[in-house]
């Protein structure tokens, strides 16, 4: 009998715009000793469904039109709240995606462990304290003893992601909910997360659903996978079935979107237009504390036309680099050559004049526009402020970078927050290509983004790289979209570049053990050329 | 810690300094000394108190000497009371003022923290409406208002609570704490709500939930900590206005506090105890700043760790 | 810092701390104070000290009065002069020699005996110019005073004041003056006790502690026993006072009621036995009451608005005179001012020692028309404006709203009002910097030349310009001469008509003394100069059966 | 590449802008409507008051003196007999115009010392933010009777006053929301465009920072309202015949045993008018929040 079994459930909000269904006559099942992933991008309902099981939908605005989820021979969608209340803290347990905002700040991480046993079940504290111990060394945590009474922001974002899985597990739950648990976590960490859910599934023999919007971080450990599209399940199997020979385009669609390969070498003028020497940025040169030495004598060219890929882990200093070149952040030591002139000195009006060369792209879509500003304005400004266009012909070059980016005409009046997220970016690209630069810092500009746009957003950067003759530094932590784009790729670690060369080369024989690791931890592995 | 703090009360050395020089001349500019008065005064013996009092030095001398006496803890002689001193007239109000603004606090922060925190339960519902309005009534009420009508009902009509005094009658410092604290229970409820709301989504509190505890005990054991942080963090302005605020209450309810001393002073020109009382007001309303931005920093234990090791 | 509380926890707490309140103040102050013979008094403003040669307020000079004596004591029903340190005193045939015989049984409050020296020796101190003693004044009918309190006279021997022996006063005057004894109750007058002064600096010193509960020590028949800042000051019976027999109250407590809202209702629950003042919209509810305890009586005090008669348009009398004859002082005072007051047509009070002012106008607003027509504003036209100076208060801006629209309506003239805060406006009133302005006279002494002599040339408190030599003469010299008091009446009756023909004021209304004073306060009767004598008061228990 | 006409540009969907998209979600907020209905009907009348007033403000009727609501005087007379209505009407004028011009001038000048003092930070920041604690230390209540009393009494000077002693907070306020904006990464692209850091303030951030500024201006603007009432309580306020709602509520105060109506209608205009505010300035922070529209 299947641990738990949904049959037709539909979940619709009520909003002022009128209800949309959010999840629609969707069944699944999932066993005990199972892994079941659940997969879809943001929009499909795969976290609405798992959540409205446990009454976790705020009923206002959300509504559950029917159906049924069978769990311990038990209607979870007619239980009162009290008795709802009980299975959701002690049989079905959850984890949720971001670490770093999961965990109570103002609660040490002992007590928040132990508050779901004392709870339910009135375990005394030592005994509860015990428990708890014994979890975090479950989950590898070292030498808890002497971090159990810290506070969260003491963690790292790995660490904490333990702590919660560790925090589901205390009250022996049967199915535990995973929701995109490692999609904020850099790629390394990731793997290990990976292992240890499949670990813990494993010893425990417990259910677990896994919902992700990228196939191939469940490709390694998923028993039994569900796509969802608009709130529809498309297509269901076990994972050999489901890689092998989808049946349906969607899945199809989101298989094919997986960067696999690495980008074909292109003949480059042996020129460069950046020269980067000894470059060093260091943060709090306090009296006393000791500087933070985000990027440490680095040195490095970019020919012209070239596309250098960046990759590193949080915190091996990438987005320095990127901020350092254009004088986004205080450079502490060392020389940019920007077409011969060192960007480092330059004040003023040159400094004006250096800045309509260089553009960036940032990662998050929602803040990098502002969200007061129409599209045209957002465009027009950077046309106007560099006399590229005047006021009578800037109407003109706003459509042509719309026309480029491949946004519709008629949403030139919009705003920022009536667009999605691959949509926002390519304004944030126009805005980029608008001054005509020559060199563009991409900083992680896809990783927000849901695997197929993903796709789309990084084919338009190639497109208008070759059509603008554009120099790019592409920064990543994601191993396998850089390979992908990037011509040649330095890896990075703690501020000093570890090794560098084509996407390739890297590959088939990493030098150093650093890059290895990364190789080892991209998700999906097995199933890159 | 003990660094932090240093800083601060150093720095408020300066604000201090500047305080008193502002009033010092912006004093001697009013018209109208502190010996006039309605019948005639003979010039001579004008003359004669003002030389007493070193009124007659030229301007710079008197603050060169105002300085060295503040150095020493010697606030002067007070004009309006001859034989007493400001120090010992401050030393009889101060402690009063403040513990009247400190019981008008926790005023304010009862109404006010229950009436946010209660209304950010269920917003935009009579749950919401109800709470907020009553604790908004604080804010459109002068004190000069709500002061004689409390002691309408409930000292004169209900006969429960003493109509005036401090300190004499068991019971006569709930009226003027209520009337004094009123105005801030307005500001609190505004701003707990407000922090309460901002909690209340962040993801460890659908954490909590997930963990199936009572909606109750979510909101106190998780949500109260972070919501009620910018409360603390008010508190220090708040108490700032409730000293300026308090020397209305102090009249109304003839309660021997600084305020009604700083008023006196500055309605006849008693220079030495409009500065005497100017720099202590100050002096408390920075230490209070002070206190209120360390217990709001101690509430979070980010910078508390960070406090702790430098 | 652990907040754990939770609401559940939090409601049954609060619910305690109100019910533990509700029980009520306990019994009042007042039956507390008729059983213990303790007199729960409403005094104004903090007192500012109790040295009686510096202070100068109401509030201080009651309780100066209950810690001291003068030569001779006001009798609270008739005002007369009674005898005080001094048993009996002698007046020579020209009147201008006074000798005093002190009580030998006279005590200070710590047991010495008083002499005349005493006096010799505080007179000096209250008229040495060092001092700063604001009623020196009080003194200048003794010869050579004024020149020695304005520093002209170095050597004090040279004053008209004698200690013929140990228990023998002799003063020598500059000339007659009838209202000399009663100026001997008023506390620039009184007799401090030397060696307590110089036990803590020189006698002129402002700054010494002479005065705290511990050191002082007076010859009043009561002593201080507490002083707490803004809270009271309590005075109990004297056991050395030669008169103690008489006293029949053990204590008063003097209270600070500066918020006369406040003070009435400390009154209405029992906390006081006597307010200093009431509210002016609570007469009505007062004088409604049966056997109500609101006193109204008359008040040796004159309200009036000081006219400028430098300055446009003022300097014409026919302006003058229309301004005052279109008000309606009886309506004013019915209306607005609840008939607490009575409408006043000279600057004297009437009745003051039998003197009655003369009336030359009314309420005749046809008269004030033709007057400001002829003055060449008919019917208001090129009426330049205005303003009416006035201090910061509840009356003062009732009665002055209400005449700038009896003004506007019976003159068609604008009249701005500016309300200033005290010291501004004492400052506009000491520079002349203003055209009309409100001002209060309450007398020292019963006697029309003290408000009389206010409009003399070299007058301190003239502040409106005027200057008529011939009614300088008649005040200072025909009025002295005087050989009976209906003759020395009658000048000032020609004096007054003449001043009021020139208006240089404009006369509202004779104050009156508002108090409430509790049934159970007996012999405390209100008098002229509302005077308060703690000798003869005293507290009847049982004063529900006497109603 | 067609030539794309100014045309092409009017024709494109009309986007609903920000504002026009708050005011759309305004609408369907009934109280923050209800709000704003009262305070345009509030100014409306203080605007027309000279020429709809039943009774000249000055004009009084000493026999009547304090009469409750008849037929005469809707809301009953003074104690000089003039009709209530009238006083609460130009007492409107002068507390409305003393609440929002007070308040603006706070807004102005605390808006752009917040923002200069947030953007800039470091040194500038600690100077300007050390100067606020200045103000803040000096008892503010106690200033004002200074500044009062020395430079006598004028509507303009009062005005001044209050402001310049309301924007400490709102100074405060808007540094904490510019250092916040500070760091989104909008800030940084328009400093990779070149643009100059006073265009990036007035462009990018103040309008960013609005939304907290609105709430706290409608508190501000009721207690500005009656540190007015408290100023001329202390008699250093406007001067008779002029009167404001704050004045009319003192004297009411005074008598409230003998005339209650004297203090019932001028306060409920007072209430009224601040939760007007209220409910408006929740509304429109509401509506304002992008976050809340559509993600």
């Amino acid at each position: 009998m299947a641990l738990l079994e949904v049959n037709n459930l539909g979940v619709s909000f009520v909003t002022r715009n009128g209800t949309n269904r959010a999840v629609d006559d969707v069944s699944f099942t999932v066993e005990s000793g199972q892994i079941t992933a659940i997969i879809g991008e943001s929009g499909s309902g795969k976290s609405v469904a798992c959540y409205s099981l446990l009454g976790l939908i705020p009923k206002p605005p959300g509504r559950i039109d029917g159906g049924q989820a069978l769990f311990g021979g038990r209607d979870l969608l007619q239980l009162p709240e009290a008795e709802l209340r009980k299975v959701r803290g002690r049989d079905i347990a959850m984890v949720f995606q971001d670490p770093m905002t999961c965990l109570n700040p103002y609660m040490t991480v002992g007590k928040q462990l132990m508050e779901p046993l004392r709870y339910h079940q009135k375990t005394p504290a030592a005994q509860a304290r015990r428990r708890a111990l014994e979890l975090l060394q479950e989950v590898g945590i070292r030498d808890p003893e002497s971090t159990i009474d810290n506070y969260p922001h003491q963690f790292s974002g790995g660490m904490r992601q333990r702590v919660m899985i560790a925090m589901a597990l205390i009250n022996e739950p049967q199915l535990l909910i995973a929701d995109e648990p490692t999609t904020a976590l850099d790629v390394t960490i990731q793997a290990q997360i990976l292992q240890l859910i499949a670990g813990l599934q494993r010893k425990r023999d417990i259910g677990v659903i896994f919902i992700s919007h990228d196939l191939a971080v469940v490709a390694d450990i998923a028993d039994q996978i569900v796509v969802m599209q608009e709130g529809k399940i498309v297509e269901s199997g076990d994972r050999a079935g489901i890689f092998q020979h989808a049946r349906h385009p969607y899945t199809q669609k989101l298989l094919a979107a997986i960067p696999a390969d690495s980008k074909a070498s292109a003949t480059l003028s042996p020129e460069p237009l950046i020269q980067v020497r000894h470059l060093a940025t260091w943060f709090g040169q306090g009296r006393k504390q000791e500087p933070v030495k985000a990027v440490n004598d680095v040195s490095f060219d970019i020919r012209r036309g070239e596309v250098l890929g960046v990759v590193g882990e949080s915190g091996s200093g990438k987005s320095t680099i990127g901020r350092s070149l254009l004088r986004l952040v205080p450079v502490t030591s060392g020389q940019v050559l920007f077409d011969d002139t060192d960007v480092t000195q330059l004040k003023g009006r040159a400094l004006k004049d250096m800045r309509r060369r260089m553009q960036i792209i940032f990662q998050d879509p929602f803040a990098s526009l502002n969200p007061r500003m129409t599209v045209y304005d957002t465009l027009a400004e950077p046309l106007l402020l560099h006399g590229i266009e005047n006021r009578s012909s800037v109407a003109r070059g706003v459509l042509k970078l719309m026309d480029d980016v491949g946004l519709a005409r008629n949403f030139v009046r919009k705003y920022p927050h009536e667009f999605s997220g691959g949509q926002r970016q390519r304004i944030a690209i126009g805005r980029a290509l608008a001054t005509h630069p020559e060199f563009v810092v991409a900083d992680e500009p896809v990783s927000a983004l849901d695997v197929t746009i993903q796709a789309q957003i990084l084919d338009l950067m190639l497109a208008l790289g070759r059509e603008y003759g554009l120099t790019m530094l592409f920064i990543s932590h994601d191993l396998a979209v850089v390979r992908h784009i990037a011509d040649r790729i330095l890896v990075l670690y703690q501020g000093e570049i570890v090794e560098q060369g084509s996407g390739q080369d890297l590959f088939e024989n990493p030098q150093q053990t650093y890059t290895r690791e990364l190789l080892q931890s991209i998700p999906g592995r097995s199933l890159l050329q | 810690m003990w660094r932090f703090i240093a800083y601060r009360l150093l720095q408020a050395v300066p604000v201090i300094l500047a305080v008193i020089t502002v009033t010092f001349f912006l004093v001697r500019v009013a018209p109208g000394g502190p010996f006039d008065s309605e019948k005639a005064v003979v010039p001579e013996v004008k003359a004669a108190l003002e030389a007493q009092y070193r009124l007659d030095q030229p301007l710079l001398t008197q603050y060169a000497a105002y300085l060295g006496d503040l150095a020493q803890g010697e606030l002067g002689p007070s004009f309006k009371y001859p034989g007493r001193s400001v120090n010992e007239l401050i030393a009889a109000g101060l402690p009063v003022t403040a513990e009247l603004g400190l019981y008008a606090l926790l005023v304010a922060m009862v109404i006010g923290g229950l009436a946010g925190v209660i209304a950010s339960l269920k917003p935009n519902t009579a749950q919401d409406y109800l709470p907020m309005s009553a604790a908004m009534i604080g804010i459109c009420m002068p004190s000069f208002l709500l002061g004689p009508l409390l002691v309408l009902v409930f000292g004169i009509y209900l006969d429960w609570l003493p109509v005036s005094g401090w300190g004499d009658i068991p019971g006569d410092k709930i009226l003027p704490a209520i009337t004094l604290g009123s105005t801030y229970a307005a500001y609190i409820a505004r701003l707990s709500r407000a922090g309460m709301l901002e909690v209340m989504t962040q993801d460890y509190i659908r954490t909590a939930r997930a963990k199936g505890l009572p909606e109750w005990q979510v909101v106190t054991r998780h949500a109260l900590r972070g919501g009620l942080i910018p409360v603390v963090a008010f508190l220090g302005p708040a108490f700032a206005g409730l000293l300026s605020g308090s020397f209305v209450v102090e009249t109304i309810f003839q309660i021997p506090g600084l305020g009604r001393f700083y008023v006196q002073a500055a309605f006849n020109r008693d220079y030495t105890m409009i500065l005497g009382t100017t720099v202590f007001l100050s002096t408390l309303i920075v230490l209070f700043n002070l206190l209120s931005d360390i217990l709001a920093a101690w509430m979070n234990p980010r910078l508390r760790t960070q406090f702790s090791e430098h | 810092m652990r907040l754990h509380f939770s609401a559940r926890q939090l409601l049954p707490i609060f619910c305690l701390c109100i019910t533990l309140v509700a029980c009520g103040s306990g019994e009042s102050r007042v039956v507390q104070g008729n059983r213990d013979g303790i007199l729960h008094y409403g005094n104004g403003t903090e007192p500012q000290g109790l040295d009686p040669h510096i202070v100068t307020g109401l509030p201080e000079s009651h309780i100066v009065r209950a810690l001291f004596e003068g030569l001779a004591v006001k009798n609270p029903f008739t005002l007369e002069p009674e005898p005080g340190v001094a048993q009996s005193w002698d007046i020579s045939e020209d009147g201008r020699t006074v000798t005093f015989h002190l009580n030998p049984q006279a005590r200070w409050s710590n047991g010495d005996t008083m002499t005349a020296d005493d006096y010799v020796w505080s007179w000096r101190r209250a008229l040495n110019p060092a001092m700063g003693n604001q009623y020196a004044y009080m003194l200048y009918p003794v010869e050579n005073a004024e020149a020695f309190a304005t520093g002209k006279l170095e050597d004090f021997a040279e004053v008209g004041v004698k200690a013929l022996d140990q228990h023998t006063l002799q003063v020598q005057l500059v000339t007659a003056t009838p209202y000399f004894i009663q100026l001997m109750d008023h506390y620039s007058t009184f007799a401090v006790h030397r060696p307590t002064i110089e036990k803590f600096g020189k006698a002129t010193d402002r700054f010494t502690p002479w005065t705290r509960v511990e050191n002082i020590v007076g010859n009043g028949a009561f002593t201080l026993t507490e002083w707490k800042l803004n809270r009271r000051i309590r005075v109990e019976k004297s056991d050395t006072y030669w008169d103690r027999d008489r006293v029949r109250l053990n204590g008063v407590v003097f209270y600070p009621t500066e918020n006369i809202s406040s003070e009435e209702r400390m009154f209405r629950v029992g906390q006081l036995h006597y307010t200093q003042t009431i509210p002016l919209d609570k007469i009505p509810v007062y004088r409604a009451m049966e056997n109500s305890s609101y006193v109204n009586a008359p008040y040796l005090g004159t309200y009036y608005y000081l006219l400028n008669i430098n300055k446009a348009p003022l300097q014409d009398v026919r302006v003058r005179r229309a301004l005052s004859l279109a008000i309606d002082r009886a309506r004013l005072n019915n209306t607005v001012l609840h008939a607490a007051n009575v409408p006043a047509y000279g600057i004297t009070p009437p009745g003051t020692l039998g003197y009655q002012p003369p009336k030359l106008f009314g309420h005749d607003v046809a008269a004030a028309r033709e007057l400001l027509a002829d003055a060449g504003f008919p019917n208001g036209e090129g009426w330049p404006g205005l303003e009416l100076t006035y201090n910061t208060s509840e009356s003062h801006r009732k009665i002055a709203v209400a005449l700038q629209q009896m003004w506007k309506d019976a003159l068609n003239i604008e009249v701005t009002l500016s309300n200033q805060e005290w010291k501004v406006y004492l400052d506009s009133v000491d520079q002349m910097n203003f055209q009309m302005a409100r001002r209060g006279w309450i007398g020292d002494y019963v006697d029309p030349n003290n408000f009389l002599d206010l409009f003399l040339c070299a007058g301190g408190n003239n502040n409106t310009g005027f200057c008529d030599p011939q009614y300088d003469d008649m005040i200072t010299r025909q009025a002295p001469r005087a050989r009976s008091r209906e003759e020395r009446y009658a000048i000032f009756y020609a004096a007054e008509t003449l001043l009021m023909e020139q208006m240089p004021f404009i006369p509202i209304y004779t104050y009156t003394s508002n108090h409430l004073i509790h049934p159970s306060v007996r012999d405390m009767p209100s008098n002229l100069m509302d005077s308060l004598n703690l000798k003869y008061v005293w507290l009847d228990q049982d004063w529900e059966a006497a109603q | 590449m067609s030539d794309a006409s100014i045309t092409d540009i009017a024709q494109a969907e009309q986007g609903t802008s920000l504002w026009h998209d708050a005011w759309l979600r305004l609408r369907r907020n009934r109280l923050a409507l209800f709000g704003l209905g009262v305070l345009v009907l509030f100014i409306t009348i203080a605007l027309i008051t000279p020429w709809i007033a039943p009774y000249g403000y000055a004009e009084q009727n000493l026999d009547l003196g304090a009469s409750g609501p008849s037929a005469a005087h809707w809301l009953g007379t003074d104690i000089f007999g003039r009709d209530l209505l009238t006083q609460i009407m130009y007492g409107g004028r002068v507390s409305l115009a003393v609440g929002f011009i007070a308040t603006a001038v706070a807004l102005l000048i605390g808006v752009t010392w917040g923002a200069v003092a947030g953007y800039a930070g470091g040194r500038v920041d600690a100077v300007m933010m050390r100067l606020v604690d200045i103000l803040y230390a000096l008892p503010f209540m106690i200033f004002i009777v200074l500044l009062m009393v020395v430079f006598g009494r004028n509507l303009l000077l009062l005005f001044l006053a209050i402001g310049a002693v309301e924007w400490l907070t709102m100074a405060r306020i808007m540094r904490s929301q510019v250092q916040t904006l500070r760091q989104q990464e909008f800030v940084e692209a328009a400093v990779s465009l070149g643009l100059s850091p006073t265009t990036i303030i007035r462009r990018h951030v103040i309008p960013n920072a609005l939304g907290p500024i609105i709430v706290y201006t409608t508190l501000t603007i009721p207690s500005v309202m009656l540190l007015e009432a408290f100023l001329s309580f202390l008699g250093l306020g406007i001067q008779p015949p002029q009167t404001s709602w704050g004045l009319l509520i003192s004297y009411g105060a005074e008598t409230m045993e003998e005339y209650p109506w004297l203090l019932l209608f001028p306060g409920l205009a007072l209430t009224l008018t601040l939760f007007s505010l209220n409910f408006l300035g929740d509304g429109l922070r509401d509506a304002l929040d992008v976050r809340g529209s559509r993600d």
